[in-house]
């Protein structure tokens, strides 16, 4: 008789496709393994050959779902079986030694929550761009492993190690050289992200993260580190993840300035008037948000806006401002500022210091949107070369 | 984010020390003084060869795109009024040539060449971007001593922090 | 010719199956609208008719995904277009009003990360029981919505109003009848979880959030809110959620005590001998988890833990305690303290508090792990009948 | 958690005002008192012939598990020496019985009973269960005056907070 109320159940599991029923009057789906999206809600990355954008306009709060986390990869996902996964440490170091994934889990752990973004998320060009295609190669996690520098006091570092080159074992084999001081600073090889096993894209089974640093430095599927006292000048911190500025070539340039975007109101949002909360995410890589500003008059006067608690180091803090939208034409815009009193630039003060042949690498400008008298916002592209 | 080690043991023991053999399998990097290239060579004509079957079809026929066509992967020689970025023009160590062809290229079938296949492309790329000469024989005694045309242009992160924008 | 790339990249697609070959060899998977986990990794609930337990001893830090919480349902999961959905508030209200979903995403919103618990978490019964059959009915997430309190202040709620009905919209019409205090305290109808729309399962579109309250007072797919001056006195606080205490049954037994669990060892783990980062969760219903004492030798000596850092209110907070095992017979226990100074009591102080008939609801008793000379970790039951 | 409120308009005007009409469609709810209980009527010998064709099934011939049974729903009804929770010896109020069967029973076909059918079943539950006489008729004016016994063991959370185990 007990399998006459699971066959109600089962029978109900059906029902899920019953989309215009009422609710109160059918019994829903018994509980499952692993739950699913609503029917109603399909958000997605937007993906390109190389890369994919979180949905940044049609999310809440500060965490990233993982499975819309920005991608960027250089030869795709690898499948890395965990069982047969290494990680060696050797070069500059007293006791050369390889870890397995068992073995870097019994090491003392930190969780953190820090954002990710690529150094090359920036684009403008015309008016029906979302947050998305503007910004989304931007995304946070709580992130769970062992501090690299747990790892360093355990192979022994040399003092004379000033660099340390991080390799990936995709097939792209991707490398960076990372200064040792970051190292014993606040970087970790994290196993584990929002709770769960760190995800395939995300760098499955572990990969190294630089709070703060430029996504590309943050080694995803990180099978080797060796220790020198140089770097090694790979292909990614040459011919790439460099940046003209003025007559020279800016290399090395990890940390990721202080960056913030309206989400809400963003296009291809309607507005109606009354009130309205501008809502956002700002960031820095060089340490916390301490104040996001939001202007409703085109740049003219700004606003503070009230941050979410709790506000990390390094991490996408939520922001919003109450404001009262009667019809009128404008432009809405925001800008962070970080605890080393940074302010996020415009776009012609980033060309004011690097000179017109900046790229888009590093490029944290201000991001306008500009509402119209009937309710359609719209982003405002500002020409950059 | 630091944890207090005072009571840690010296050493956790876990993990196990790596063995050379261990290592050698998979320490490809080099340095730009040459530390880590392997005994080989090659020369910009057999690098031609190789090229053609292996890297054009992305590449373009001699690292460059025909008028008009949209290559699949980047360029990868120019000449003086080009303002693509290239090996010539913009790559500051001859060494990154040889460590990357080795560990990435050709896209599809990464790993797979020998290390004078990557002496020769390496040769190749150098001579079609015009810095090496088309006779000469690449090595490990010589790739890391050749002069890389944007080498000057490189200085590390100048941004210092703080309120300044740069 | 792009194409050509594309179709490398897609080739590469299908070879994620290859499980065996050299990831540094064969290029990967290109990006995905949407991720998922490594094949290597299949965390599932545990499921009944009615409810499915969260597989703790599988997680890292502080967030469960979504797709992995908790579930207890009284008539399934409803299926409910937000396009149609409504949230009523009456009753003793100057104003009564309807809202649509997007109404509520108008309002000033908050974001909170807190736990849930069902108030039914407590099983004991055999020795090879894993966290997540003891103890699987707590989850965690980062909520978003707005204040209740602001959409009491919106209808204009009578001073003269002291409970209020939330009242849900799945085949069960689950009805709880709450304090308005409570309402005007922390209480949230929230629309977003862990980043992106509520999962189905957790309310969508929408639930009451009452923070550190039992699990069953946060109404799901709530569609209706009556004030009034007294309690409705429903079944589910009435016949369920009350339990015997002493010669009384105790009703409206909100908060959730304090309680906590090791989930590093556990069962099914297998301990090697060595340093060993004992690991779990703590939480309490009434504020923040100021600390969490393990003990090593079946509760002779206490030993202070790390709490991993930001401890929130009413929140999952992630313990740690270095621990040396060397190969003797021992059990393992962890006892959580919040706030109030509330030390989590065990099995036999719940009993002696309550009496012989307690029942399994509010039961949050120290849990303790054996540890066997040869490393094996089993769940310690204690009789409670 | 709390708002600065201070610069918040008196009203943002989202949503609407509900008209009579929208919240009797969906207001059901009854208290103890008896505010709510519709107009309708029905007695122990017709709530059994509905409690035979559309509860029997799940919750036992008189809301009772026969020896040896297991159902797949709560007994309904108990006699004295049970010590299975019923609505006899554990329900405090009258009225949550018309309250939960008219939102939620037959679990199959929740809302498809009329207030008469609940009135009824109501009546019937509570006469199995030997709290009133077989034959009365329970309408809105008399169910909620019925006793209880389980009412006088119900007492609101008497834990007080802080370091006290209750
Ligand atoms: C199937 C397509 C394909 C083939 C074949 C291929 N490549 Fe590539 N190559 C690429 C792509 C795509 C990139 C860009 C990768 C990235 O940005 O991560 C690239 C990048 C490069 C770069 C770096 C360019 C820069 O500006 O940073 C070099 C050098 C290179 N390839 C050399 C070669 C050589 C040498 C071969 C043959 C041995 C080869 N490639 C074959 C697709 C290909
Ligand atoms: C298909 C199976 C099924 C049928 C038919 C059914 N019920 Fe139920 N009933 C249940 C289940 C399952 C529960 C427990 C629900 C829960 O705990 O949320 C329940 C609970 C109840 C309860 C609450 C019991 C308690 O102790 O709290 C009552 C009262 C009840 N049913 C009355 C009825 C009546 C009256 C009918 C017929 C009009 C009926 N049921 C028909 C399955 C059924
Ligand atoms: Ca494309
Ligand atoms: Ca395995
Ligand atoms: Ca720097
Ligand atoms: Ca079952
Ligand atoms: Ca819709
Ligand atoms: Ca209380
Ligand atoms: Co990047
Ligand atoms: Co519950």
């Amino acid at each position: 008789l007990q399998s006459s109320l699971t066959k109600w159940v089962q029978t109900a599991g059906a029902q899920t496709l019953i989309k215009n029923g009422d609710p109160t009057k059918i019994t829903g789906a018994g509980p499952s393994t692993v739950g699913k999206r609503s029917l109603f809600e399909k958000p997605v990355r937007l993906t390109s050959d190389t890369s994919s954008r979180t949905p940044l306009q049609d999310l809440y709060g500060t965490i990233t779902p993982s499975d819309l986390h920005y991608e960027r990869h250089h030869a795709g996902v690898p499948v890395i079986d965990p069982d047969k996964y290494e990680l060696l440490i050797h070069g500059m170091v007293g006791k050369p030694m390889v870890f397995k994934l068992s073995d870097l889990k019994r090491f003392p752990s930190v969780t953190r929550t820090c954002f990710l973004e690529c150094s090359g998320n920036f684009r403008t060009s015309k008016e029906t761009m979302t947050p998305q295609e503007i910004c989304g190669l931007t995304s946070q996690s709580e992130w769970t492993g062992v501090m690299l520098s747990t790892l360093f006091r355990e192979v022994g570092v040399e003092p004379k190690a000033t660099w340390f080159l991080a390799e990936g074992s995709d097939a792209a084999l991707l490398t960076r050289s990372i200064p040792v001081k970051k190292g014993w600073d606040d970087a970790m090889i994290v196993y584990a992200q929002n709770g769960e096993a760190i995800r395939p894209e995300q760098g499955y089974p572990a990969r190294l993260l630089l709070p703060g640093w430029e996504g590309n430095t943050n080694v995803k599927w990180i099978r080797r580190v060796e220790l020198s006292d140089q770097p090694f000048m790979t292909r990614e911190e040459t011919s790439k993840y460099t940046y003209p500025v003025k007559d020279k070539i800016r290399q090395f340039s990890f940390e990721m300035d202080a960056r913030s975007i309206i989400t809400y109101p963003a296009y291809p949002n309607q507005l109606e008037r009354g009130w309205v909360e501008i809502r956002g995410i700002a960031w820095s890589g060089r340490g916390k948000i301490i104040k996001v500003e939001v202007s409703t008059d085109a740049g003219k006067s700004w606003n503070a806006t009230n941050l979410q608690e709790p506000v990390l180091d390094k991490a996408h803090t939520y922001f919003r401002h109450l404001w009262q939208w009667r019809g009128d034409e404008t432009e809405i815009l925001s800008r962070a500022i970080d605890e080393t009193n940074y302010i996020q630039p415009t776009l012609r003060q980033l060309i004011e210091a690097r000179g017109i042949s900046a790229s888009g690498y590093h490029m944290n400008p201000i991001t306008a949107w500009q509402i119209k008298r009937d309710g359609k916002v719209l982003f405002k592209p500002e020409s950059f070369k | 984010i630091t944890a207090d080690t005072s009571k840690w043991p010296s050493t956790f023991s876990f993990g196990k020390v790596a063995t050379e053999q261990q290592i050698d399998s998979v320490a490809i990097a080099i340095l730009p003084n040459g530390t880590g290239l392997p005994p080989g060579l090659g020369t910009p004509k057999e690098g031609n060869v190789i090229y053609i079957t292996k890297c054009a079809s992305c590449h373009g026929a001699n690292g460059k795109a025909a008028a008009g066509e949209k290559l699949p992967a980047p360029e990868l020689a120019s000449d003086s009024i080009s303002k693509i970025k290239t090996i010539g023009n913009y790559w500051p160590y001859a060494t990154t040539i040889f460590d990357y062809v080795r560990r990435a290229m050709p896209y599809n079938a990464p790993g797979s060449l020998t290390n004078n296949e990557v002496y020769s492309i390496t040769a190749y790329l150098l001579s079609a971007n015009n810095i090496i000469k088309p006779d000469m024989v690449i090595n490990a005694h010589n790739l890391y001593k050749i002069n890389m045309p944007a080498r000057k242009l490189f200085i590390p992160d100048d941004r210092r922090g703080g309120p300044e924008v740069r």
